[in-house]
């Protein structure tokens, strides 16, 4: 009778965590006309999916998030990577050195935005996805150098001393050895990193024009002006949300399957 | 192929009492030594210093006998074994021992070529194509030896290689080890705590002690005739028993007295002694010199309270006190003699290769040379 | 000379990140009017910070950002511990369940802006501090979770298991040893919490009103209507890091201070 | 003051081939038993299992005659020492050492005076104000050792205590365990890889390998009479010798024969192996019966051709083989005895304690057992 009270609360408390995106899913594939029903699924429809693609530009919008949220990150790892094992395997700048890296993070982000917008304009950079790039890539490097660190500090320096005794220089090391021994952790992090991106509203809404509007700004849009159009809305989130699954689960595997250093246990 | 000498070699780390300090030592070409010590007395970083990993604060190291302080150690062309083995986890098993062959640009015929016969050496064969993660702990310790004999390198250094695996595997390595040296003829340093290591596998042993170097010598010299306390009590197990007391005249000999007995030394060595009749020694015997029965000479008999007897197998040891002494006293002998604990005992001290060490820094009082027992053979 | 070129380049470098947060610290001690002069210091002036916390009413704001951020971190690390543990110790949904946990925080703020709005405004909660409190402690349980579950999964098993032969239950075992253990963590969670709080601006903008506003929502009131006032920005940023700096050198102490385990090594 | 016994427990962890199978034993009250085993054979999760740290599969765990399967690890009053020590880096050394009485709400003056008194026998009283990182390894091995002993348990889980320390503490901690059992008279389990820490600080060994109960009994009857070819490698170093040969008929009595050498089995033996005669065997002897010169009757000579010598100080250790055999044979001698590799020597074995056992699945062949060696004492 116990255990029959404790099931019966977990599961509660499951269904609790996963209802609402499961009706965030089953919302965004009933006509927006029965969005509000309270009916479990009373039609399937892919009509906001295809206003979506139609109608709002959605097919830009995910082809610009993409693009920014890859390129970012693209530019940010080898910054972030080379920061991050200076930090762990010379002790740069000792603690003083990690602080400033984590206190770069602690600049609100709105302070930032219109001295942001401010240089991108003497550039002629605004309303261009390669700006909004470039800021992107400079808001990920502190993050990714600190969460690389921690990765790089794992890896234990006889890899290394074994490299450069075997014929390597010390760059050679980090090259041949502490870099693809860190993929996972690479990898975590250019996740990360592009989930951030891909996530970002407040640059985003500054720094781009109506044609390179991201996910965030396009989704904000739907919320606005003719009241919220929830169906859309619903549909805008899946779709969001999507690629981060399909990154994650991928990435997942890759750090699962697990390069287990080859030294002792 | 190469000889390595060490001139007044100093590795200070800021703001810490690890380190080496004025270390001289030289290793001849193709001689296999060993670097004994505790943990933290400073072995590996020597180790790390020859090979080039560390750099090091004053004095000078020689590769053929030329000073390679400033050379990289992708130019020193040494191998090193580390303790973790070090493989690339990325690369499989030949990956791993021809990266070396391929960072130094070898044709590819003769790097294939050369990974195979290292690992026909080592049974590796059938291996090839594994990850070190799926190998078992004695697996990857190969790998790691092979991925260093493989480069044909000047030297081998080899820190702590055998420490993680099992005892049996332990056992087998140790005489390995000293059949690839014999074979290919390379110098090699191994840094190990391990006195069995020690003891059986170098030319010579060179024992550390808190970043200097205490003594050096082949093996069986050093454990015949120890520099210091530490030294006796570091190189075998159980430790050399010592006992303080005082170095007394008897008649016209010497004896060292202590609580509980009264034993005469030698003959040979009364003279070397004789300063020091009437102070306070230190007297260092070793558990194999006590025997159940008097045998020759120089035997002197003790009562032993017994307090505890640890039967190995093939044989027992006795821990004890003598009659009223503060100090325990450890006692080797046959698996065919033993005692329960809370006996007294009568054994025979055979007092030749006996030892006094001075009370104030435990330095051994220099006597006649006690030569190794080894080559006394008799059937 | 090889070595002279490497040093004015590092120092080139260094230089580089260290202006911009000195010139902000400049800007803000100078006179309004001469905030844009090229002399590095033309006069000393508080009027910033006085006209901040008179007229601009920044004491009330900084109240408030302190409120919600201090408040949403005491509220969120309870269930962030208790679950990153569980996810640590008893593998709790295994590898799907941890995935899921880092998948909350895949989803775009901007979709969960105007449904948090909804939900507070039927509680009416809108407008309020509690309101802003409690978003931000949802928004943080999961981040919090997932870098205390890496922190748990480091403390060996055996303490606990010492704590159980001693005579505690697994719960005791979890509050005498593991939690007194884990304060490090548990501070450094709580920091990052307090950091992502106390700058947020999206859900602050939607969820606070004028009197309710946090310090991201006021700096960014300082820089629309009538044009940058630079130095009262400076002046605001200057205060907005303020704290964070404070808490982390505390913090980075308490880490450094170190709890080493006293199990072997 | 608890016996503890297991009925054909079993733990099985899904998905695992660790875990252990079917095992009975029974440990009286006040013993000191070891569990013995390389890694992985599943004596940690015996311990844990006894302690209640891990729920078992099957069977069942009986204290004092009591089935304690589901009873909490708090209430069944038993401490474990473990191989991390897992002292509580939160609290000082008295506050470590406190936290179980105070947990079962004892009385504060209760508390300090057991506390001091397990201090003061393991001498840690100057130690009560430090933080477990701020003590040497063997001092945090005493505090966790005091932490047991403070709680007054029915009996004391030993999980590896000594594996942490180095050689010579490893040796000191041996005798002060064993000194302290006899002191306290508490039931002990102390679980083990070491075969020294077997042989000489328990009642009686359990060996276990791959999750299931090989042998018990006390040590040396278990060195003697080795129940398969697992536990004659496994309780010696040098394992015991292990040569494939076969059994045959020599006149009216038995002899095994193997390339490069014909050993007469004793008289006493015959007619236990009689059945095997003309079959193949592994035969068994331990290095230390090998000897330099005859010793009794059954005395056979041997030719050894010498491929390594391990010069240990106390005794030499001869590799070799017999005359063109593929197995590599090691004879323990004195140190006054050697050889140099490559010689050709002749030993003599002494067949008394030998052993066969079938090629098949390596278990003994029966035959009258040998007597322990311990208590035959001759002067």
């Amino acid at each position: 009778m116990r255990h029959f009270g404790l099931h019966a609360g977990l599961w509660l408390a499951v269904a609790l965590i996963l209802l609402p995106p499961l009706w965030v899913l089953r919302t965004s594939l009933v006509p927006e006309s029965m969005a509000y029903s309270t009916d479990v699924f009373p039609a399937f429809s892919l009509e906001n999916y295809q206003s979506l693609f139609g109608q709002k530009r959605f097919g830009t919008f995910y082809l610009n998030s993409i693009i920014v949220a890859l390129g970012s990150v693209i530019i940010a790892l080898p910054f972030a990577a080379a920061m991050g094992y200076a930090f762990a395997r010379f002790q740069t700048g000792g603690r003083f050195g990690r602080f400033l890296v984590l206190s770069l993070q602690m600049l609100p982000p709105v302070a930032l935005v219109l001295p942001a917008f401010a240089i991108l304009r003497s550039m002629e950079l605004t309303q261009s996805l390669t700006g909004l790039t470039i800021v992107y890539a400079a808001l990920n490097i502190p993050f990714l150098a600190w969460i690389l660190m921690g990765f790089f500090e794992g890896i234990p320096v006889d890899l290394e001393w074994a490299a450069m005794t075997d014929g390597t220089t010390a760059w050679g090391a980090f090259w041949r050895i502490v870099l693809p021994v860190s993929l996972p952790g690479l990898a975590a992090a250019g996740v990360l990193g592009f989930i951030l991106s891909w996530n970002e509203f407040l640059f985003a809404l500054v720094l781009t024009g109506s044609k390179t509007a991201t996910i965030p700004v396009a989704l904000a849009s739907l919320q606005t002006s003719n009241g919220i159009q929830i169906g859309k809305v619903s549909a805008g989130v899946v779709l969001a949300i999507l690629p981060l699954i399909i990154a994650s689960r991928f990435i997942q595997r890759f750090i699962v399957q697990g390069l287990t250093f080859g030294s002792v246990k | 192929m190469a000889s390595i000498e060490l001139r007044q070699v100093s590795k200070i780390y800021p703001g810490s009492a690890a380190g080496v300090k004025d270390i001289d030592l030289s290793v001849a070409d193709g001689e296999f030594v060993i670097f004994l010590g505790p943990s933290g007395c400073g072995k590996s970083t020597l180790l790390r210093s020859i090979a080039g990993l560390e750099s090091i604060t004053a004095g000078d190291i020689l590769i053929n006998g030329e000073i390679v302080n400033h050379v990289a150690p992708r130019d020193r062309n040494i191998a090193v074994v580390f303790q973790s083995y070090a493989l690339y986890p990325h690369m499989n098993v030949w990956q791993n021992m021809a990266f070396g062959l391929r960072m130094r640009g070898s044709p590819a015929e003769e790097i294939d070529a050369k990974v195979k016969e290292a690992a026909e050496l080592l049974g590796l064969t059938p291996l090839m194509q594994r990850r070190p993660s799926a190998l078992s702990g004695g697996q990857r310790q190969r790998v790691a030896l092979g991925r260093a004999i493989v480069r044909d390198p000047q030297a081998f250094l080899l820190d702590e290689p055998l420490s993680n695996l099992d005892a049996q595997l332990r056992a087998e390595m140790r005489l390995e080890l000293v059949r690839l040296h014999r074979k290919l003829g390379r110098t090699t340093i191994h840094v190990t705590h391990d006195q069995v290591e020690a003891m059986t596998m170098g030319d010579r042993i060179f024992i550390m002690k808190d970043g200097r170097l205490i003594q050096q010598g082949p093996p069986l010299e050093v454990y015949a005739n120890p520099a210091d306390t530490f030294v006796a009590g570091f190189l075998a197990s159980p430790p050399m028993n010592l006992v303080s007391g005082r170095l007394v005249e008897v008649g016209d000999g010497l004896a060292f007295r202590t609580d509980g007995a009264m034993l005469p030394i030698p003959a040979a060595f009364r003279a070397a002694y004789a300063a020091w009749a009437g102070k306070p020694v230190i007297f260092g015997l070793r558990s194999e010199d006590f025997h159940a029965a008097p045998n020759g000479d120089s035997s002197a008999p003790l009562t032993l309270q017994v307090e505890a007897v640890e039967a190995l197998g093939p044989e027992n040891i006795l821990i004890g006190r003598l009659a009223g002494a503060p100090t325990q006293v450890s006692a080797r002998l046959s698996r065919h003699y033993s005692a329960q604990p809370g006996e007294s005992v009568t054994l025979y001290a055979d007092l030749t290769p006996m030892h006094l060490f001075t009370p104030e820094d435990g330095k051994a009082i220099p006597r006649p040379r006690a030569a190794p027992a080894l080559l006394r053979r008799h059937a």
